[in-house]
């Protein structure tokens, strides 16, 4: 597996490491239930066999968060944007 | 007892032999006396920072996995709004000097003795280098002045291409945490064996490699 | 017909024409007391132990293609008891226990082979929590023995002890640990539950749930709906796929795990070993081949297959272990989809929606944990309560904070 | 001149040279050019392995890395190779081979006798017994199993040859080359695309080289080595010869083993012996042609029953013939050639058996031309002969039956194209009806089939879709190729209709020859349901054995559609998985082994412990000094008490720069500092240091260390030398991921500092005079916890007044290359103060009397709770981890916290990893209250002690438990205290 790194071009999938859910956010402080909505957005991370928007960090390159879309049946990578710019709809 | 011995990036590394197989497929040479700052932009003064940079230095900052250099000093990208500078014979004093200089707009980090810088070339030296990273060095896909952070084995690594030597022998400069100087020299020394590899005592400037004239 | 050498030389002198069908193929009935979704080891031991424990025996076993081909078809084969927590430590016990007489309860030989389990460790801090771990066992009676770097050569002299780039100083050796032959155990459990009423109905893909009020009723399925009083879940590594079909979210990620198994050479790993300095555990298969693995890809994946870096992460592990193996060559590599659960343990238990039941998340334990996983399923789809070794597999736990995390490696399944 | 090597022609040998091997001890001759199994043909060598199962005399069978078969072990000692095919090895001078899996001789071998029971060690036999008595599986029957298990025999010792791995890029992969990757290589280098063309044989051509062909009017293999010299002498066109392309992987990935030495007696100095390269490639061509199949009737194991190709390019590559009179069984014009060519070469050829009653009329015209005898409509029901083929069944269309004398026989029964890499990543492959077989579909991104392999059998298929595949790349990358007009070849007929197996033999029929899979085992899985490829093959074993079905699996799929009344094309392909043909995991693993599994970071003082006789530990990648025994300390015992006295009562330096340094600033670095911090950070004030603590998002403790601040906005951050990478990675994600909107700079400074804990008593006298001038070190000037920057000797250098050991200390940091001179210069200024270095044992033993926690105690499900850090978890601001850790399984009162413990019996020894349970208390889970993380000999005290976590905490302080350790020490009454033995109230840190 390749990714394409925005700043370093395209590397091998051993430069990266792993985190998961891309979507995954941080409940703000004022939010009621907040102890639920945590345990929601820690614990029941996406899981889809298809396409889906997962965070790596370029470990053994520039040190950048990535939000990688790409499709866990395939392992076809998708699209690759910086976490600091992607719209974090 | 010696008290005052002078600065050793990694001293285990005397106890490595000069010269592996034969020949001079790979010749390894360790940059000494280089001022490395790391440079990070302070939100929004990108721009603010390679203007001031510009006007110290003549050099503008890539905002790619670049190299550019003017005289003694050096400027590469390694990241968004993120470079590393270089400067000749400078040492600490280089990001001592730097600091105030762009205080209000980047963060200015002396990494001078945190890396082991070996200066590679020779006629096998990608062949060796194929050996051990996993980036394309083919000439039309790395150039002269291109840079790759990436890894080496386990090593992670920083390295970049400059102009070629009169013998038209490609020449790169590998960076590596201090602590690994050891391990990573090593690894370059095994996989340049087959072909030949010598180290020799530091070099000069840092274009020491451009064809003259 | 009861397997034997008798049945065998019977058929021998009849040309083998008089051998039926292992488990019968069944046809799909519009509706049973139990179904269980996933003909995999855990699913058809369910089944086995329904029936054979609780009485309950209109059940039916569903499985999208031939049973047994997913990860009970693809894993290292190793059982092994050698847990620290006392949330897991009893209930593995009691799948050694079930192993140990596996064959007489299924009239199958699976081929259960106690050549020990041996966990090495390399330094003082692994060796302190080596030691934690095997008194932990002790305390509920499972056999833990420390072993020095000189015990540890006695019994493996082709490792490397003597140029390590971290030496071996010793090892937690589970001696009652070691292998069964895992498609063996998928069959003994089909066929046993199968004769005592059970249906195994193959190439039956679930497709959704069939919803009455609050309640799940029964699947839609590729073979029509079929209905049921209690729909029980036992597909790891598709658990979240088979769950969104009726709505659930869940804590596991589907990760893939490679495994490797080499050429067969004459016999040169006694036991299960473990490195304990990098990503490596191996043993020897009764055909002689060495079947062995690592760490997960570590990225989701619903693909079959891995990439190149942990293959070769495996090999260095290998070598740096075992530099004998140098030469022995790798014939066959393959994948596994684990159900990494959020804390690396296992859920056996009842869902929020009324008459469906979840067993899953089994990282890349599942394969020792088959008997006692039915066991406790069966017990808990049978009394309606977890059975008391599967207490701590609760869904909830994660949302209690009551967690069972062996590595201590957080919320992050890759690191499990 | 041996028995069957034929007399004229060259082939692709070099006969003027002439190279000797062994075999089973036995001296034999071949030539260069020669595989290990065209010399043992040519010696006249037949038998030359033993089935797994019934130990049936078994001779070769193919020309390729396909062959079931012919298994040997290759060399000897340390080097020896179990398992290598003979047809795969290059003829060396001096090769010593054995062949495997018999006792006492391959003529003689006892294990045959499991023959005689061949009736019941049928498909699935072991699982229906061996079952009672139960005792008796585990000490009998299991034991015998696994001794009769395996091939050959691995070496027990280290394997002494060295392996490394490649990188490679190209615009062009050719995976193969026969005639279509030579076109496609050709096509695409001329373009000037980087190319790549791998192909597992030595010598380049494929079947050019064992087919008799005409391209543009000259020889076929003489085109394929003028074509393999014009593309070597295109720049950017690399050819690898002994090279197989295993495995397909994700982001055109491939896996390909080079065996650079393994055609020489051994490696030349600083030369591997295998090279594993990946290789990335925008195209791929998949070249790599076809796999003929067998027939299966009965004893079609006998040694002398060969493929026709593999028969065919022993003789024109190897000028060798299996037999003086060969015959042919086929079912495809293509064995017709075989025939051809032996009579060609003056070898017997007593009959061609064809299934088929009609022909083309070509075929039969040029085999009347050379009196061949021709039998159609007819087939081969058994083979007959112990160790080698003697004579043949043949009935004829009208049922008749008559044996016929041959000591060969050539088998064609149509092509499998080779789909292997255009499978391994998930693609099925296609039933053909023409070709009664698979060819490619689904291919990986950017593959192309060509050649056989695609299904294209004929030669001027090959060069076609050959060369068109590579314009296609070219033109891909960039680059577009001249249309040249494709060579000129002769159009050949390729037909066949499949015979996949006969009816009414009488002999045992092998469907996969390796794992003596008959047709009766077949039959039987098939009956009893296991009918799917998959169960079919895990039942049988079918396809399980170093040529993983190659040459068994279509035809059991065809025998088992067959017996259920479906056509093979309903059973599907087994999937294709890497590695194609095995691989050496030493290849692997490249040079990654033994002292160079994994990097060895040095610390700045290394040289210098080395000099003073430090011993050494390893703790993860980092070498740190363990102690520094003096000359006549042989217990670790003295030397530990030495130093951590010294150091109580002294002063002691330590090299502490292995503990991970980040440095923080940016106007915003307080408050995202406060957020991933669980105490207050931005109340610090400037020029001070203070402990700090992260969480997990779960609230669970990730790690401490210290934090000082340099100005308003630049922090300085320690972290544990183990978690340094990760809590790196942890605010880059928070800095990124979470919070990208504050101004926040990260940076690691761990490589720039040296740093050194100089602490004691003494220590304020040492730094006084080391830094007269530059600080001042009075507790009045640098109180405890200051922090300061200071320009020492001409460089920069940073001061803190922070202790690990509880004494006053200071730890002053300089730039990592100034490391070993600070040192000396600490020694130096301090050797009438008794200054002494310690290691890790000291510095170890000093935090547990001093209670600090450390990575036995910070074991990732550990809460600041847990850990006596409760107070530290500000209420005054959010923090990660925060909200979760107030999860109710969290905070339950009943969880174990940390206390301290001492034996009740001063002498008693302490052991990390025992248990608590109450005195009287029987062991048992239920009664477990916890256990100790961490213990030593404390010399301050004078007995062992230790820290651990206990249900109740501190509340069960003075109360004696038990201390349970049945694994390694057994159980000592302790007493509970609390964790800090040494000065609790801290006034020596502060002194």
């Amino acid at each position: 597996m390749r990714i394409e790194c925005p700043l370093c071009g395209e590397r091998d999938v051993s430069e990266f490491s792993y985190l998961g859910d891309a979507d995954f956010r941080l409940p703000s402080a004022d939010t009621d239930g907040l102890a639920d909505r945590f345990y929601e957005a820690v614990y029941l991370r996406d899981n889809p066999s298809g396409p889906h928007r997962e965070l790596w960090y370029h470990a053994g390159g520039c040190l950048c968060w990535l939000r990688v879309t790409r499709n866990t049946r395939t392992h076809e990578i998708l699209g690759v944007e910086l976490a600091t710019e992607a719209p974090r709809a | 007892m010696r008290t005052e011995p002078t600065d050793i990036t990694c001293p285990a590394l005397t106890s490595l032999p000069t010269a592996v197989g034969n020949g001079r497929g790979v010749i390894a040479t360790e940059r000494e006396g280089l001022g490395i700052a790391r440079i990070a932009a302070r939100k929004g003064q990108s721009a603010r920072m390679a203007e001031l940079f510009r006007a110290r230095f003549g050099l503008e900052p890539p905002n790619a996995p670049r190299r550019a250099s003017r005289g003694d000093v050096a400027i590469a990208g390694i990241g968004p709004q993120t470079w590393l500078a270089t400067c000749e014979h400078a040492g600490n004093t280089f990001a001592q000097s730097l600091g105030p200089v762009l205080a209000d707009c980047a963060a200015v980090c002396d990494q001078s003795d945190a890396c082991l810088i070996l200066r590679l070339t020779g006629p096998r030296v990608r062949a060796s280098l194929a050996k051990l990273i996993p980036v394309d060095m083919h000439p039309r896909s790395f150039r002269a002045g291109d840079l790759a952070q990436t890894v080496c084995g386990y090593i992670n690594i920083t390295l970049w291409r400059l102009e070629d030597t009169v013998q038209s022998d490609p020449v790169f400069e590998v960076w590596a945490g201090r602590s690994l100087a050891l391990s990573l020299q090593q690894a370059i020394s095994h996989a340049a064996a087959e072909f030949g590899f010598v180290r020799q005592s530091s070099t000069g400037p840092a274009d020491a490699g451009r064809r003259t004239g | 017909m009861r397997y034997s050498i008798f049945s065998l030389l019977r058929q021998a002198l009849a040309g083998h024409r008089g051998w039926e069908l292992a488990w019968r193929d069944a046809e799909p009935k519009p509706g049973y007391d139990v179904i269980i979704v996933g003909g995999g080891g855990h699913g058809l031991s369910t089944a086995h132990y329904l029936a054979k424990v609780h009485g309950i025996t209109d059940v039916a076993v569903l499985e999208k293609g031939c049973i047994g081909l997913g990860n009970a078809g693809r894993n290292t084969t190793i059982i092994r008891s050698n847990y620290l927590l006392a949330g897991n430590n009893p209930f593995y016990e009691l799948s050694m226990k079930l192993w140990e007489g596996l064959e007489q309860d299924l009239n199958y030989n699976t081929m259960v082979s106690q050549r020990g389990v041996l966990n090495l460790y390399h330094s003082d801090s692994q060796r302190d929590s080596y030691v934690r771990r095997g008194n932990a066992m002790r305390l509920h009676g499972v056999d833990a023995e420390l072993l020095n770097a000189g015990d540890v050569r006695r019994m493996l002299p082709a490792l490397d002890f003597d140029n390590a780039r971290f030496p071996i100083q010793g090892g937690l050796l589970q001696a009652r640990g070691g292998t069964a032959r895992h498609d063996a155990v998928v069959w003994g459990y089909a066929r046993a539950a199968s004769g005592r009423g059970v249906d195994i109905v193959q190439n039956c893909e679930v497709t959704g749930f069939i919803r009455e009020g609050g309640r799940v009723v029964g699947v839609r399925t590729s073979r029509g709906d079929i209905r049921a009083r209690k729909i029980g879940m036992a597909v790891a590594g598709h658990t979240s796929s088979v769950a969104r079909m009726a709505g659930l979210r869940l804590p596991i990620e589907s990760h893939v795990l490679q495994a490797f198994v080499s050429e067969a050479i004459k016999p040169l790993v006694p036991c299960v070993v473990t490195y304990g300095a990098g990503h490596f555990y191996v043993s020897q298969s009764d055909k002689g081949g060495l079947v062995f693995g690592g760490n997960i890809d570590g990225y989701n994946s619903y693909a079959q297959r891995g990439n190149l870096p942990t293959v070769e992460d495996v090999c260095e592990s290998g070598m740096a272990l075992m530099p004998a193996i140098g030469r022995v060559r790798i014939l066959r590599s393959w994948g596994g989809i684990m159900d990494m659960s959020m804390d690396g343990s296992p859920i056996i238990d009842r869902t929020p929606i009324e008459g469906l039941y979840l067993n899953g998340g089994w990282c890349y334990g599942g394969f020792k944990a088959t008997p006692a996983s039915g066991y406790c399923f069966a017990h808990l789809l049978a009394r309606e309560e977890p059975h008391e070794v599967a207490r701590a597999f609760r869904l909830d736990r994660f949302a209690t904070g009551r967690l069972l995390d062996e590595k201590g490696q957080g919320p992050q399944p890759n690191l499990h | 001149m041996s028995a069957n090597r034929l007399r004229e022609g060259e082939g692709a040998l070099r006969r003027d040279r002439t190279l000797s091997f062994t075999f089973d001890g036995k001296r034999y001759t071949g030539h260069p050019g020669d595989t290990l199994a065209s010399a043992l043909l040519a010696s006249g060598v037949r038998l030359v392995g033993r089935s797994f199962k019934y130990h049936r005399p078994r001779g070769i069978l193919t020309v390729g890395s396909e062959e079931p078969n012919a298994l040997v072990e290759l060399r000897t000692g340390a080097r020896r190779e179990p398992n290598t095919r003979a047809t795969g090895v290059e003829l060396f001078d001096g090769l010593e081979a054995r062949s495997q899996n018999r006792w006492p001789s391959l003529r003689f071998d006892l294990g045959a006798i499991n023959s005689l029971f061949s009736a019941l060690l049928v498909a699935g036999f072991y699982y229906k017994t061996f079952m009672w008595p139960a005792a008796f599986w585990e000490k009998v029957y299991e034991p015998a199993i696994r001794r009769a298990a395996g091939l050959g025999r691995a070496s027990l010792e280290p394997d002494p040859d060295g392996y490394e791995k490649a990188h490679a890029f190209c615009d062009l992969l050719v995976v193969g080359g026969g005639p279509a990757g030579l076109a496609a290589a050709l096509t695409a280098g001329r373009a000037g695309a980087r190319v790549i063309l791998c192909d597992e044989d030595f010598l380049l051509g494929g079947r050019l080289n064992g087919d008799r062909h005409e391209i543009d009017g000259e020889d076929g293999a003489l085109w394929a080595r003028q074509t393999a010299e014009e593309l070597a002498a295109l720049p950017e066109v690399r050819i690898m010869t002994r090279t197989t392309v295993f495995g397909a992987y994700d982001g055109n990935t491939f896996g390909a083993l080079e065996r650079v030495a393994d055609h020489l007696p051994m490696p030349a100095a600083h030369q591997v012996r295998q090279r594993f390269w990946k290789i990335v490639a925008r195209r791929t061509v998949l070249a790599a042609g076809a796999l003929e199949r067998p027939i299966v009737f009965g004893g079609n194991d006998c040694p002398g029953v060969m493929l026709a190709s593999a028969v065919r390019t022993y003789v024109n590559r190897f000028r060798v013939t299996p037999g003086r009179r060969t015959a042919v069984f086929t079912s495809c014009d293509d064995g017709w050639k075989t025939a051809f060519d032996l009579v060609d070469s003056n070898v017997e050829v007593p009959v061609l058996v064809d299934a088929r009653r009609e022909v083309p009329a070509e075929l039969e015209g040029q085999a009347s031309r050379r009196g061949l005898r021709v039998v159609l409509g007819a087939q081969i029901l058994d083979a007959h002969g112990s160790k080698g083929v003697r004579g043949i069944d043949v009935r004829d269309d009208r049922g008749r039956t008559s044996r016929i004398a041959t000591d060969a026989l050539a088998v064609a029964g149509g092509w499998n194209p080779n789909t292997a890499l255009s499978a391994h990543l998930g693609g099925r492959p296609r039933w053909s009806d023409t070709l009664a077989a698979h060819v490619p579909a689904d291919l990986p991104p950017g593959m192309i089939a060509v050649g056989a392999a695609a299904g294209e059998l004929s030669l001027a298929g090959a060069l076609r879709t050959g060369a068109a595949a590579g314009r296609q790349a070219a033109s891909a990358a960039g680059f577009e190729a001249a249309a040249d007009s494709p060579p000129r070849v002769a159009d050949e007929a390729a037909g066949g209709t499949p015979l996949w197996f006969v009816q009414g033999f009488r002999g045992k029929a092998f469907i996969d020859f390796q794992h003596d899979v008959t047709t009766k085992d077949v039959a039987i899985a098939a009956r009893e349901g296991f009918h799917c490829p998959e169960l079919l093959k895990r039942y049988t074993t079918l396809g399980m054995g170093t040529d993983q079905g190659k040459t068994s699996a279509l035809n059991a799929h065809a025998i088992v559609a067959a017996l259920t009344g479906r056509s093979p094309a309903d059973l599907g392909a087994i999937a294709a998985r890497p590695p194609y043909t095995p691989v050496a995991i030493g290849a692997l693993a490249g040079a990654h082994r033994g002292p160079h599994f994994r990097p060895c970071r040095l610390t700045p003082s290394h040289r210098w412990a080395e000099s003073r006789g430090a011993t050494f530990v390893d703790l993860g990648e980092w070498r740190r000094a363990k102690a520094f025994p003096l000359s006549g300390e042989t217990d670790w015992k003295r030397t530990l008490t030495r130093e951590v006295r010294s150091v109580r009562d002294g002063v002691g330096v330590c090299d502490v720069s292995t503990l991970g340094k980040i440095d923080v600033q940016g106007a915003d670095a307080g408050t995202f500092l406060d957020r991933v911090y669980a105490n207050m950070i931005s109340s610090l004030p400037v020029g001070k240091t203070r402990y700090g603590i992260m969480l997990r998002e779960d609230g669970m403790v990730f790690d401490d260390g210290t934090v000082a601040r340099l100005s308003p906005s630049h922090f300085l951050l320690s972290t544990t030398s183990a978690h340094a990478v990760k809590v790196l990675q942890h605010l880059e994600h928070a800095r990124q991921v979470l919070w990208p909107d504050l101004d926040v700079q990260l940076a690691s400074v761990t490589e720039q500092w040296a740093q050194f804990a100089v602490a004691g008593p003494r220590s304020r006298a040492l730094l006084e005079r080391l830094l007269e001038g530059v600080a001042d070190v009075s507790n009045a000037g640098f109180p405890y916890l200051a922090c300061a920057e200071l320009q020492w000797q001409g460089r920069p250098a940073r001061l803190f007044r922070i202790s690990f050991s509880g004494e006053l200390a200071y730890e002053l940091a300089v730039p990592a290359r100034r490391g070993e001179a600070a040192l000396h210069a600490i020694m130096g200024t301090g050797e009438d103060l008794g200054v002494v270095p310690y290691g890790m044992e000291a510095l170890g033993t000093m935090r547990i009397e001093k209670g600090h926690v450390a990575g036995a105690e910070l074991n990732g499900t550990t809460t600041a709770h847990d850990l006596g850090l409760g107070r530290m978890m500000s209420a005054r601001k959010d923090y990660i981890g925060r909200v979760l850790a107030g999860r109710p399984g969290l905070s339950a009162p009943d969880r174990p916290a940390l206390i301290g413990v001492k034996p009740s019996r001063p002498d008693a020894r302490l052991t990390a990893g025992a248990h608590f349970l109450r005195l009287g208390a029987p062991p048992s889970l239920e009664n477990d209250e916890g256990f100790i993380s961490s213990a030593t000999f404390s010399p301050t005290l004078g007995h062992w002690i230790g820290l651990g976590f206990l249900r109740g905490g501190q509340r069960r302080i003075g109360e004696r438990v038990r201390a349970h350790d049945p694994l390694s020490s057994g159980d000592v009454e302790v007493e509970i205290a609390s964790p800090i033995f040494y000065d609790p109230e801290g006034n020596r840190l502060r002194a």
